[in-house]
């Protein structure tokens, strides 16, 4: 258990709440993250953004004197341990706030549970079915409707392609409603969709696909699976003869770090959706950012920052929740949190049936750079 | 469009059978089932690629990468295997040595990758494709069929024209009747482990530069086609893992190409209970084991 | 204490849950059938309990018996085609099966759901229902070991031939290991469905197979305890080198190496003929007729 | 009521391992069969027994055609054999392998079996007491409880005997069954299999031992390069010029 206990001033605390003032206490938060197995890739970014961003609430001492213990623990992208960590988290550890995983299947798992001990739990995962008819649970981020909204709208209305080609990783669910999302809307407003295959993100060879799309020529082609795969996409379409000026398309995946590397020139003129902008919409990000690439030496990417977003909103949780936190509070507070400071979407966030609502941003790659796409 | 997918196809099958190549040896050869042959290839591709981030040439990295995955297979062999052979019925238990050396190399990928999927650095290899019969070739696909066809041909060559193909062959038949006709099997097994590995290495460079992703898991998906094109083709065959490994991927890139991408698996698979229903042993393979309900 | 023990009993039921995985893939491996489907028809039972009990919203007390039924007939369909082959060729065969049960459990998205699975199924199953159902498959697994069954089952695993020279019918008790390991994975996969709220296709996928395998083969393969013992070694493991975090991994690699190259026979096996080698007891039938003839 | 080979072929390949051969095994007669090295006695065996394919001819035993039935089915129809190299259970114990000869003769269901009900419980205990009896017979009953692995080599083929008769055969095959035994060993074979003949068994030896041979036969077939060349009496057969010229090379 890499127990973190995180700076003099957490222990300080400790010392000091036990003899002198009553109220600050210290809230316990177990995180059950993917750091092996098949998801540790989004797992250890998504654990290392809520690490700085615990970090970073402890220094500033703005929740009431409060401070947070984190306890990151793997979960090997397994659900019988995920299950395990989180009874552990609840019922030994006796922890305030449950972070659960970044994998809807394993979310999924424990979320029944969770609501079962009445501790409140928050995950990045992005199904909306994790929240619905529980009261204890809550998501970093918004129903995919609601997120992809913005991307397939700009589609339509601004780039308006005739035709599309639509790939996404059939065996990841978060890509599979993904790109449902963006073809059901884009179809409404009279895209046409004309092929829909899909791949396995443990395939490396899209040769065959590639060859299949270059032959139907579209006008647009949208992709929804991981940062690398994504790349690897466009660079085998282009070297298999993609026709230069297709529009290409992607979602959260396409606006990271990871593509820009990973796609090169290829990535040129291809258009995300940010939870996070590079860089930072506000001092918070940049703070966030040299706070990330102090402690990790790498520029954070999407997944650790919407990890930053998720610990913040504990952390406002717990302020909101006023003297002596409990289990309770804490989830009340965290229901009713309205237009908060955070460092994605643009900057605001509020609590909506337990899913963290927030302006999405369209973004584009122009000259190797992720910047605001035009017409929004 | 045809003519291009059945060349795609072609090619994928090179890299089916470059990789079943070497993982013949050991399990066509020695019965092994080596769950740890995808983890040696992938060790393969993140050691010709560390050798290219500290600045060497590519043609130095595939050398490095090739002795050093060679080695690694004489050591797993030499760890996990050996200790294991002299307990006679082993079959079972060196199965799970396998697993249990892939689950350390895994790992150990993973912490080196930090999880994350690398790629050898742009420009590295020429991307411009030519054109041939209308069909669009890059440079890697390119190479990817010449060495396959290189590598079968020397190993072909290896096995049934040097002496230590004959023996390899022999041991590959009845280990006990080549020992008591002076076969000293040690050499056999250091030879066939070298060359698996020195393979796996091979494979894992060209397909981490062909397809441009190299991270701690790729070599499952590679495993599992490995293994169907082992089956497919008859243990132990050379001619068989060849067959089968081209037959796979026109079979795969026709299936992508034309049906519901969703199907390509169930259509393989289907394909390889097909083939086993008629043949039991592969479509090249010597009886592994006589199929004892019918008169033979 | 009590609360350490509510922590910590998700562990138990796992555990519970993988010793019955281990016991339908010890089945036919100690009928000599090298067969690596339990994953699949585990797949398959899960996935039938699963829309019995929540489509069909039938209790746990149906779906399991049904699931059984379904993975029994799962497991004779497969032994016909699988009767000619042997060895390499039946594993992977068995492989090609379960990787086809995860292509359709993806593919077939209105029945099972896709990528995302089955969600929120009604949670029936408790840690006694499932120590009941282990106790029971064991009494059936034991009785049938004492029994002629589990002499043909380890006749047929040494030598085919000499089984069919006396008789036997090879292809029967085939079918039979089959049935059996089929019954108790799609028995077992039900529990899991009923327990775990959601399955989905990657969960019975290459990684699960390698861990049941490698429990039945690290306990061992001919007493009925050595699934168990192999289960409880691959479930508690993650758990007592959870202070390794992210290299844990390497340490259960490392411990399978290991422990199969000193028992390579499995645990229980290895140390049951260590007791037996030291115990060589000779026996005297009823003294007098056995005089008699040596002249 | 015999087992009667009648004009059985087999060729592999080119290669005639069986031509036309006839012969007929009565119950309780011992009848031999001999011939050099290679002549394809063991083929024979396997061609009769269901291993082999047999290409032309038909065996039958007491009129019901196995020709074309697999090992069990020839194993069902009452002819059992004991193997040239011995075959034991190699991790099995002496009296599990007998008993394995006596499980078909069990009755108990595949139900009682599982439930772990009497009248299982009761099948095993008969089994055990009678493969105690005959391994009484054949003079193993110390060493019941040994792993057969670890048996000397005279042990293990009484063991294989024993496991042969278990099944209550009609008929019986022995390929070579005193191989590798001394002479006071044989001896005592000769009284066991003369004990088998008087129960009703049919026995076909195949053997080299020319004395243990002579001792049993009343009949012998003399088999070479895959044909019967002679077939009589011991006496007529030791004068036959086709059998020296056989066995000595012209």
């Amino acid at each position: 258990m890499r127990k973190l206990t995180l700076g003099l001033a957490a222990s300080a605390t400790l010392i000091a709440s036990s003899s002198m003032s009553v109220h600050a206490a210290e809230i316990l938060v177990g995180v059950a993250a993917e750091l092996t197995g098949l998801n540790a890739n989004v797992g250890t970014q998504t654990a290392r953004g809520i690490e700085v961003g615990v970090e970073w609430l402890n220094a500033n001492h703005d929740m009431n004197g409060n401070t947070i213990r984190l306890m990151i623990e793997d979960n090997a992208t397994d659900k019988a341990q995920s299950m395990t960590l989180l009874n552990k988290f609840a019922l030994r550890d006796n922890v305030h706030v449950v972070v659960g995983t970044s994998s809807s299947i394993l979310a999924l798992s424990i979320a029944p549970r969770a609501e079962e001990l009445q501790v409140p739990m928050i995950t990045s995962a992005f199904a909306p079915a994790v929240v619905e008819g529980r009261k204890w649970v809550f998501k970093a981020s918004d129903t995919p409707a609601r997120m992809f909204q913005s991307i397939a709208n700009y589609t339509a209305d601004v780039l308006k392609p005739e035709t599309c080609v639509r790939v996404y990783a059939r065996d990841n669910e978060a890509y599979v409603e993904q790109s449902n999302v963006w073809a059901r809307i884009v179809k409404e407003k009279g895209v046409e969709i004309v092929d829909e295959p899909s791949i396995l993100l443990s395939d490396t060879d899209f040769t065959a696909i590639a060859t299949r799309i270059v032959d139907l020529d579209p006008d647009c082609l949208h992709l929804a699976m991981t940062p690398e795969t994504s790349a690897n996409f466009v660079i085998q379409t282009k070297s298999a003869g993609l026709d230069p000026d297709t529009l290409i398309i992607g979602g959260t995946t396409m606006a990271t770090g990871f593509f820009l590397d990973a796609a090169g020139e290829a990535a040129e003129g291809t258009y995300s959706l940010a939870d996070y902008s590079p860089g930072g919409i506000n001092e918070l990000g940049k703070t966030f950012e040299a706070a990330y690439e102090a402690k990790f030496g790498e520029k954070p990417d999407n997944f650790s920052a919407v990890g930053f977003a998720e610990a913040l909103v504990i952390g406002q949780a717990i302020k909101a929740a006023g003297d002596n936190p409990t289990r309770d509070s804490i989830r009340e507070a965290m229901a009713g949190l309205k237009d908060v400071e955070t460092i994605i979407g643009n900057g605001t966030l509020s609590m909506v049936d337990q899913m963290a609502q927030y302006q999405m941003n369209v973004l584009t790659v122009e000259d190797g750079q992720l910047v605001r796409a035009p017409g929004q | 469009m045809l003519a291009q997918q059945l060349f795609n196809g072609l090619v994928l099958g090179a890299v089916y059978a470059l990789f079943a190549l070497g993982f013949n040896l050991v399990f066509g050869v020695h019965k092994i089932m080596n769950l740890a042959h995808g983890a040696i290839f992938m060790v393969g591709a993140f050691v010709g690629l560390y050798s290219v981030t500290l600045g060497l040439p590519l043609w130095a990295a595939f050398l490095i990468a090739m002795v050093f995955t060679g080695l690694l297979s004489v050591m797993i062999d030499f760890v996990a295997f050996r200790p294991l052979r002299k307990t006679g019925d082993a079959e079972f238990a060196m199965l799970i040595a396998s697993i249990g050396v892939e689950m350390i190399l895994v790992n150990l990928a993973l912490r080196a990758s930090d999880a994350r999927t690398l790629r050898f650095p742009f420009g590295i290899v020429p991307v411009e494709p030519f054109f041939l019969f209308g069909m669009r070739i890059t440079p890697l696909q390119f190479v990817i069929a010449a060495v396959a066809v290189l590598c079968v041909t020397l190993l072909a060559f290896y096995l049934y024209r040097t002496s230590f193909g004959r023996q390899v062959r022999a041991v590959s038949s009845n280990e006990r009747a080549a020992m008591l006709l002076g076969v000293e099997p040690r050499m056999i097994y250091l030879q066939t482990f070298f060359i698996s590995g020195l393979l796996a290495g091979l494979a894992g460079v060209l397909i981490g530069l062909a397809f441009n992703s190299i991270n701690f898991s790729m070599g499952e998906p590679y495993l599992l086609r490995g293994f169907v094109v082992l089956i497919l083709g008859g243990l132990g065959s050379l001619r068989g893992a060849v067959v089968a490994g081209l037959a796979l991927g026109i079979i795969q890139t026709l299936s992508v190409a034309y049906f519901p991408t969703g199907l390509t698996d169930i259509i393989v698979y289907s394909l390889l209970f097909a083939v086993l229903l008629v043949r039991p042993n592969g479509l090249f393979g010597d009886a592994v084991s006589d199929a004892r309900v019918a008169r033979r | 204490m009590i609360n350490f023990f509510y922590a910590y009993q998700p562990l138990i039921d796992f555990f519970l849950l993988n010793a019955g995985f281990a016991l339908s893939q010890y089945i036919v491996l100690r009928a000599g059938v090298f067969s690596i489907a339990t994953v699949g028809i585990v797949s398959i039972g899960a996935y039938s309990a699963a829309i019995v009990m929540k489509s069909l919203g039938l209790s746990i007390w149906i779906a399991a018996p049904f699931s059984a039924l379904v993975g029994l007939a799962v497991g004779l369909l497969l032994s016909v085609p699988l009767a000619r082959l042997r060895g390499p060729y039946q594993a992977i065969a068995t492989l090609a099966f379960v990787q086809i049960v995860a292509a359709v459990a993806l593919y077939a998205e209105p029945l099972t759901g896709g990528a995302l699975g089955m969600n929120d199924i009604p949670k029936q199953v408790s840690t006694l229902g499932l120590v009941f159902a282990l106790a029971f498959v064991l009494y059936i697994l034991g009785s049938l070991s004492r029994s002629r069954i589990g002499a043909i089952f380890d006749a047929l695993r040494q030598d085919e031939a000499v089984a069919g020279s006396l008789g036997i019918s090879i292809s029967f008790h085939h079918a039979l290991a089959f049935a059996l390991s089929g019954a108790i994975a799609g028995l077992f996969g039900a529990l899991q469905a009923g327990y775990i709220y959601s399955i989905e296709p990657h969960q019975y996928g290459f990684v699960m197979l390698t861990m049941t395998l490698a429990a039945v083969i690290l306990g061992g393969r001919r007493s009925i305890w050595g699934p168990v013992v192999g289960a409880a070694i691959m479930t508690f493991l993650p758990e007592i080198a959870r202070p390794l975090a992210e290299n844990r991994l390497l340490l259960n690699g490392l411990l399978l190496v290991v422990v199969i190259i000193f028992l390579p026979r499995g645990v229980v096996d290895g140390l049951i003929a260590l007791v037996r080698r030291r115990r060589t007891s000779a026996v005297t039938w009823p003294a007098e007729s056995s005089k008699e003839v040596r002249t | 009521m015999s087992l009667t080979v009648s004009g059985v072929s087999r060729s592999f390949g080119g290669v005639e391992a069986a031509q036309d051969v006839s012969l007929q095994v009565d119950p309780g007669r011992i009848v031999g069969l001999i011939g050099p090295n290679g002549a394809g006695k063991t083929t024979l065996v396997n061609l009769i027994t269901g291993v082999l394919r047999i290409d032309r001819g038909t065996v039958s035993v007491d009129g019901e055609d196995v020709t074309a039935k697999t090992i069990v089915g020839v194993a069902r129809a009452g002819v059992s054999r004991t193997f040239q190299n011995v075959r034991l259970l190699t991790d099995s114990t002496v009296l599990e392998n007998v008993t394995l000869g006596l499980a078909q003769q069990e009755h108990s269901s595949f139900l009682d079996c599982m439930l772990g009900l009497p009248a299982a419980q009761r099948d095993r205990r008969a089994v055990r007491d009678k493969a105690m009896q005959i391994l009484a017979d054949v003079g193993m009953v110390e060493y019941a409880h040994r792993i057969a692995s670890g048996l000397a080599y005279g042990h293990q083929r009484r063991v294989e005997i024993a496991r042969a008769i278990a099944v209550k055969p009609k008929y019986i095959l022995l390929d070579e069954p005193v191989a590798g035994m001394n002479d006071v060993e044989a001896g005592e074979m000769i009284q066991l299999f003369k004990s088998f003949a008087e129960r009703g068994i049919g026995i076909l030896l195949i053997e080299h031992n020319m004395r243990f041979v002579n001792a049993l036969c009343e009949q012998i077939y003399v088999l070479n390069t895959g044909r019967i060349i002679a077939d009589g009496t011991p006496a007529e057969i030791s004068q036959s010029p086709d059998v020296i010229a056989a066995y000595l090379g012209t």
